[in-house]
């Protein structure tokens, strides 16, 4: 960490000097609108909610299990939020805390039996999410939900720092909190461990199992959070609002785990991640390509980006 | 009495099955004049649904030939994109945004107040039917006689089985345009055959690869009698027709949709589907664009686009060629029209 | 101690070696982790390879294997050149089979999976008839007197029968794998497993094979097993070739001195430490596990209490039932007048009372390979800063730094990852993590597995220091000659109970050793 | 393997006891429609594609790896037969080994990224499957194309034996093909190696880089040929027909996995997963519910099933 290695930094910040590049790219190409203030400010504040799903996955990602119900959880939480305050008038300063309990509660479901019976993650949290789509879809009667209040929308996307919609804040303090959980408490060090050697981590004291909880109940929450804004930033909620983003906050989580601490999922790693990737399809359409060439570029920039960082770092092997 | 109700039915079947002819949505205006300097910004559904896709970019062609400035987002129907499309038009000061064939403005309301607050108009455009209310806030909203089509499908089978209809329709209670139509559906079905049976199920649209092929399988062995599969979107007929074949029930039952979709007449074309009842896309693009020329040109708004509706069966299904293309086979004096009501030929 | 065979000194050197080495040289990073290496082993030959920690033998290994690829140097066996890299999956052609270090098992199969794993030679591929290996399986355990059938799972064997599956597999390829008559075995520290009598079992084999041709390559860190069974030896320093020798012409402190590069005393006695007239600073009482059944017993301060007997007998469970790793069914254990239910108790409340284990598999129990020195030594000590819950990391690293000087690590710095040390470094590690709590007992299980000569009197070291601090140690082992060297007082296990207890004086291999063959008769008179 | 253990064979076969147990349910509320040959001839010749792609998951989920480019090779591989077939008029003897070879074209690119790089093949796969994806909208223009050759769909779904679509034979076919391979031959026991211990196949002499390879052309070839029967089932391919099929192919593996061999990806097992959850789908349908119980069924059978399988191998500590 405190070695100071010219082709280590090379490979910290490779993706970064691959964004900038990318954004000269599109500057050169189209100054007057892509090079503008405002048009960055677009891009840091709509993508707010994707970057908070990564930031959800990254924990249990870390502990080792994954979390594919985040999208229908966002989903779920998106939908109880309009339900509740424009159907059921349920002002939103409650809501949010139901709603946040919510997802919590989906995340101790995903937890307890993924531990209990000692399942995969990955299949519990596959069919826990498949089961909240259908709740979502029952509640809603698979209609789009509008009419949330005004406050919501306010303190979601109206207010804006420095032009930038307030969203991108709430995603970058989330980040900042993961950041230091993961550096500078002892959790997230029994987190790490406990993802890439339980057995270490039980002998050592780690309440294994505990992490693991936590974990899936931290990635509930950010689901939870995830849905609300959603629902701030649309004005509503519909029944397939997370499906678009699962693979999406996958791959900037992986691609997120090539930079800033190469080899580990990290927060400000998926930040970048993200941003990088939205950069690139936004300037294409900005230039008027055709939408294939959107994921032509989304598939080439997370594969070449995955290639060029693994030959900075000499081909290492990793566990992720 | 039953005979009546067919005979009523087929009246309607015959108006909708011949070449449409031009009809005027408002009074003539010099488009290239009021339309100098002023910009409109496009933002369809999705740019990778072929439909929408070719509207919006013959939309491109006439304002290209009017002289006027276009753009298109391209997006892949994710809402984010929408959002960033529309910031991106207020940031870049273009006068009005049209959110083409399904871009529903409900999911996302605060931008198109802050639109509309940055003083540009905002239109639906090919989203709601004629009867509906305007959506979401915008100013105004384009629309199209869903209501018809959805009886167009009604009347369809009951001729066909001469008003012994039991009939699967599958909808997407989440498009607004369904609701249209399927009014329109009931409504010819209450009149014209009070005792055919239907039973309306809801798929919704992101579903509609995984749940449509089983659930139509399961309904045409829960129900032998079922005669006919109404999908109102004719793209679900990529799930239906297998479902049918898989089932063994090519011979008995049979399918009617809506939206004349390219691949859609081949398959009417081919049989395995017995009637699509189409929306010439080159049209709604004329008529869209000139319901958003006449707001920027400060005439009276028009709700009702005018955009006719034509029956493919096996009869005229060659006449949309082979392959199929999406505007043809319907004519094409609607240009002509256009171009008088444009003032840029007499 | 059996002796030397009498016909290994007078092999005559055969005109071709069947395998020579020549040169040999890998780097990883900086670091030259075998430096032009020579050495050759004849037809019919057992050879030892000998050296500290991290000299380079299992790297010598893996090359041969083709595990790594070598950056110079060249191999010929029966004096033909092979090429380099070793081709993968070719080595049994070659006449070469494997024991690695880790033996190669894979957990979740069943043991004739891995039986015939890697079978390249005699197996179909294109049709494995299961029945008939699992006959031919039965023969071939049959054969070697092995308790292993055909459909066990290996995650279920004792680390034994592991050993045992390794080498039988190994011995198996040998004797049908090669066409081309030339076999080397090689054996990478295949006896830290294995109790006294399956380590004579194994030897015997290994005489068996070489009376037929087949040379092997044995490495150990116990000269005994060295002089007793090897005709040749080459000992490696740092990499580099110190020199090759007959065995039967060196004698044990020679050899020690080769190895380590200056004499050492010989075997220390335990230090003078146990606080005979205080309070027990531990006592157990009614332990029942597994094997164990009402298992009670005190520890002294400043006392070292080994515990030892056969395989099976039990006495290996203790360590993991006395800190909550493994459950008890009753029993409880008191420290320092704390008393814990040992059906209840966690590592994490055992390690608050100062208990601490250092578990004998350190790849997957003692560290996390992957990640850096310093987070591994960090993780028990993470709590232990001014702020709940903050981690200062400018004081871990300078504790990490000075763990790492004090007990004499052998890596770049903290920010190494653990994978990347040797065996004996990484158990270094395993110790510092732990001894750095200062604990009040601490239990071992096979603390000196894979620990060369030189790093093994350290860590007695390190042990008699914090003895000296008045904290308890409790050392379960199967190496006899390391509690004569340690231990105050060793209880012998026989099918889960203690039958043996040897104090001070009496604490000689010799002594264990018979206390431990003769059970049958001592278990029947104190039953 | 051998032996013979009641609480082993309960938890083999517990899977297939639930769908029989389900079958019966429905049979006894539907006896005249549900347990009616034609129904069941239906709910077996339907559902090859997805047994195919989930046949051709478990080749690298066995070996350790993920393939979640399968469902976009599925939709090229669907979307080149329709095109070239029913647009350029290339006999459809020929097309098929043409698009075979391109799935396992792509399997190779796969496969050479992941071992070369030492990439992650979660975030390969999913960036080479969103560059299909751009690769399909490409060259079908985003169009549903159908007008393919009728003998396709003759050799698919028009022939019957026992009055089941023909091509729910291929499916058996390539899964006893795949249980032959995984269980008879050195490289099934090579792929197991693989998959549990990188290090200890390479120690046993294993190629251990040839094989994953293998698993990913495999994969890829499985792929093609799902998208090859895709195309002659519905007669036409469109550009998003694999994108759904992924996630219920993950979960079938995954269930899969909990019978027959438990513990191990296992092709019997994932048959069986796939037509125990389509029977129960069926099943909903024939009783009329509404279609967002397919859903909570689908979820919550996947999660109890698995729960189940835990519990009568009492709750074993599993790698999978
Ligand atoms: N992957 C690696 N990366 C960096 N250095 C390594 C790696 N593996 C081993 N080494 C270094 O090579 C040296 C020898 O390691 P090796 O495991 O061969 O030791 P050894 O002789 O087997 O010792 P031991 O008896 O302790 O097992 C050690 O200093 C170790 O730090
Ligand atoms: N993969 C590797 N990368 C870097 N260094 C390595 C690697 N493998 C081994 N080394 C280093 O090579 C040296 C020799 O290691 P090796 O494992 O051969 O030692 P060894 O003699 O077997 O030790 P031990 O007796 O502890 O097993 C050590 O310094 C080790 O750290
Ligand atoms: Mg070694
Ligand atoms: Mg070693």
């Amino acid at each position: 960490m405190h070695r100071i290695d010219i082709k280590y930094e090379a490979e910290r910040f490779g993706l970064v000097f691959v964004w900038i590049a990318l954004i000269l790219l599109f500057g050169v190409m189209r100054p007057e609108t892509f090079l503008t203030w405002s048009n960055f400010s677009t891009i840091f504040g709509s993508e707010a909610v994707l970057v908070i799903v990564t930031l959800g996955l990254i924990i249990p990602l870390t502990a080792g299990d994954f979390d594919l119900s985040i999208a229908q959880n966002l989903t779920l939480a998106s939908m109880v939020t309009a339900i509740l305050n424009a159907r059921l008038g349920v002002p939103i300063i409650a809501t949010i805390p139901l709603v946040l309990l919510i997802g919590m509660g989906i995340g101790v479901v995903n937890g307890a039996i993924t531990l209990y019976f000692r399942v995969h993650s990955l299949i519990v949290t596959l069919g826990i999410g498949t089961f909240l789509h259908g709740i979502t879809l029952w509640i809603s009667n698979s209609q789009t939900i509008s009419g949330v209040s005004s406050s919501l929308i306010k303190y979601v996307i109206v207010t804006r720092i420095l032009g930038i919609p307030i969203e991108f804040y709430y995603a970058i303090i989330l980040c900042a909190v993961i950041w230091y959980v993961f550096s500078y408490t002892a959790y997230g060090q029994h987190l790490l461990f406990t993802g890439r050697g339980k057995e270490v981590a039980r002998l050592t004291g780690v309440n294994v199992g505990a992490v693991r909880m936590g974990a899936f109940i931290a990635s509930g929450f950010m689901g939870a959070v995830a849905g609300i804004l959603y629902t701030g930033t649309t004005g509503s909620a519909n029944p397939s609002s997370g499906t678009f983003l699962l693979l999406p906050a996958f791959a900037a989580a992986f691609l997120g785990a090539t930079c800033i601490k190469p080899g580990r999922f990290n927060p400000w790693g998926s930040v970048i991640a993200v941003y990088f990737l939205v950069t690139g399809i936004n300037g294409l359409s900005v230039l008027g390509f055709r939408t294939f060439v959107q994921d032509l570029f989304y598939g080439g920039a997370l594969v070449v980006a995955v290639m060029v960082s693994q030959l900075i770092s000499g081909r290492k092997e990793r566990s992720i | 009495g039953q005979s009546d109700g067919v005979a009523a039915a087929k009246a309607n079947i015959d108006r909708y099955s011949k070449i449409p002819t031009f009809e005027a949505p408002g009074e003539a205006f010099d488009a290239k004049a009021c339309m100098a300097g002023k910009s409109i910004f496009t933002i369809p559904a999705s740019s990778s649904i072929p439909f929408i896709k070719t509207i919006a970019d013959h939309r491109n062609e006439i304002a290209k030939q009017l002289g006027f400035e276009h753009s298109i987002w391209e997006n892949q129907g994710n809402p984010t994109q929408w959002i960033q499309g529309i910031d991106f038009s207020i940031n870049n000061n273009f006068d009005l945004i049209s959110l083409l064939a399904g871009a529903d403005p409900r999911f996302f309301e605060p931008q198109v107040k802050a639109a509309r607050d940055a003083g540009l108009a905002v239109v639906t455009a090919h989203l709601t039917g004629l009867e509906q209310d305007v959506p979401g806030g915008v100013t105004s909203a384009t629309a199209i006689d869903y209501k018809t089509a959805g009886s167009l499908l009604a009347d369809w089978s009951i001729v066909q089985t001469d008003g012994k209809v039991n009939a699967l329709v599958l909808v997407s209670n989440e498009a607004l345009s369904t609701d249209s139509m399927v009014s329109g559906l009931k409504a010819a079905f209450d009149t014209n055959c009070p005792d055919c049976k239907y039973e309306i199920v809801n798929v919704p649209i992101s579903d509609w690869a995984t749940k449509i092929q089983p659930t139509v399988r399961a309904k045409l062995q829960a129900d032998a009698d079922i005669n006919y599969v109404i999908p109102i979107y004719d793209s679900m007929s990529s799930f239906v027709v297998p479902a049918i074949t898989i089932t063994g029930k090519g011979d008995s039952v049979r399918v009617a949709t809506f939206n004349g979709t390219p691949f859609v007449i081949d398959f009417v074309r081919e049989g395995q589907v017995e009637m699509d009842v189409g929306e010439n896309l080159d049209w709604i693009a004329h008529a869209m664009l000139d319901a958003e020329m006449r707001i920027l040109c400060g005439l009276e708004p028009v709700r009702d686009s005018k955009v006719p509706l034509l029956i493919f069966d096996r009869n005229n299904a060659a006449t949309a060629g082979t392959p199929a293309e999406a505007s043809k086979g319907y004519g094409d004096d609607y240009v002509t029209g256009y171009h008088k009501l444009w003032m840029i030929e007499k | 101690m059996i002796a030397t065979q009498a016909g290994a000194a007078e092999r005559k050197p055969s005109p071709v070696e069947r395998l020579s080495i020549c040169g040999l040289t890998k780097v990883f990073g900086g670091n030259r982790a075998l430096d032009a290496v020579d050495f050759e082993v004849a037809s019919g030959e057992i050879h030892g390879l000998l050296g500290q920690n991290g000299s380079g033998k299992s790297t010598l290994i893996k090359i041969l294997s083709g595990f790594y690829a070598p950056d110079a140097g060249s191999i010929s066996i029966d004096g033909h050149p092979i090429p380099l890299p070793m081709p993968m999956g070719r080595h049994e052609a070659m006449g070469l089979a494997f024991v690695h270090q880790n033996l190669g098992l894979y957990p979740d199969g069943t043991v004739l999976e891995n039986l015939i794993a890697g079978d390249h030679g005699r197996l179909n591929s294109w049709r494995i008839d299961w029945r008939q290996e699992a006959a031919r399986a039965r023969a071939l355990f049959a054969t070697f007197k092995l308790d292993l059938k055909p459909n066990d799972l290996v995650e279920t064997l004792s680390p034994v029968l592991r050993a045992q599956l390794a080498i039988v597999r190994a011995a198996d390829r040998i004797q049908h794998g090669n066409d081309t008559g030339s076999a080397i075995l090689v054996l990478d520290e295949p006896t830290p497993f294995l109790p006294m009598d399956d380590v004579q079992a194994l030897f015997s084999m290994m005489r068996q094979l070489a009376a037929t041709g087949v040379s092997i390559i044995f490495v150990s860190h116990d000269i005994d097993e060295i002089i007793d069974v090897t005709d040749r030896a080459t000992v490696l320093r740092d990499g580099k070739t110190i020199g090759s020798f007959d065995t039967a012409s060196m004698s044990r402190p020679q050899i020690v001195e080769m190895i380590v590069g200056h004499a050492l005393k010989t075997d220390r006695t335990a230090g003078d430490t146990v606080k005979t007239d205080v309070n027990a600073n531990v006592v157990t009482s009614s332990v029942c596990g597994r094997l164990i059944q009402n298992l009670s017993f005190e520890v002294k301060p400043g006392e070292i209490l080994g515990l030892t007997g056969l395989i099976g007998s039990g006495y290996d469970e203790v360590p993991y039932l006395l800190n909550g790793s493994t459950t008890a069914r009753t029993g409880s254990l008191v420290v320092r007048g704390n008393t814990f239910d040992l059906g209840t108790v966690t590592p994490a409340r055992s390690m608050k009372a100062g208990v601490v284990l250092i578990p004998a598999d350190r790849q997957i129990t003692g560290i996390v390979p992957e990640l850096t020195l310093l987070e591994n030594v960090s993780l028990p000590v993470l709590g232990n800063h001014e702020r709940p819950g903050y981690i200062n990391h400018k004081k871990l690293r300078d504790n990490a730094d000075r763990l790492l000087k004090h007990f004499k690590v052998k890596a770049e710095g903290p920010d190494q990852q653990a994978g990347d040390l040797s065996g004996g470094n990484q158990q270094k590690i395993v110790l510092a993590k732990w001894l750095q709590l200062n604990p009040v007992l601490v239990l071992l299980d096979e603390p000196t597995q894979g620990i060369d000569v030189g790093a093994r009197a350290e860590i007695y070291d390190f042990l008699n220091t914090l003895c000296a601090g008045g904290a308890s140690v409790i050392c379960a082992t199967s190496e006899f000659e390391q509690l004569e060297a340690i231990a105050h007082r060793v209880l012998v296990f026989d099918r889960g109970q203690v039958t043996v207890e040897l104090k001070d004086g009496d604490v000689t291999k010799s002594n264990i050793a018979k206390a431990c063959y003769l059970k049958a008769t001592t278990t029947n008179a104190q039953n």
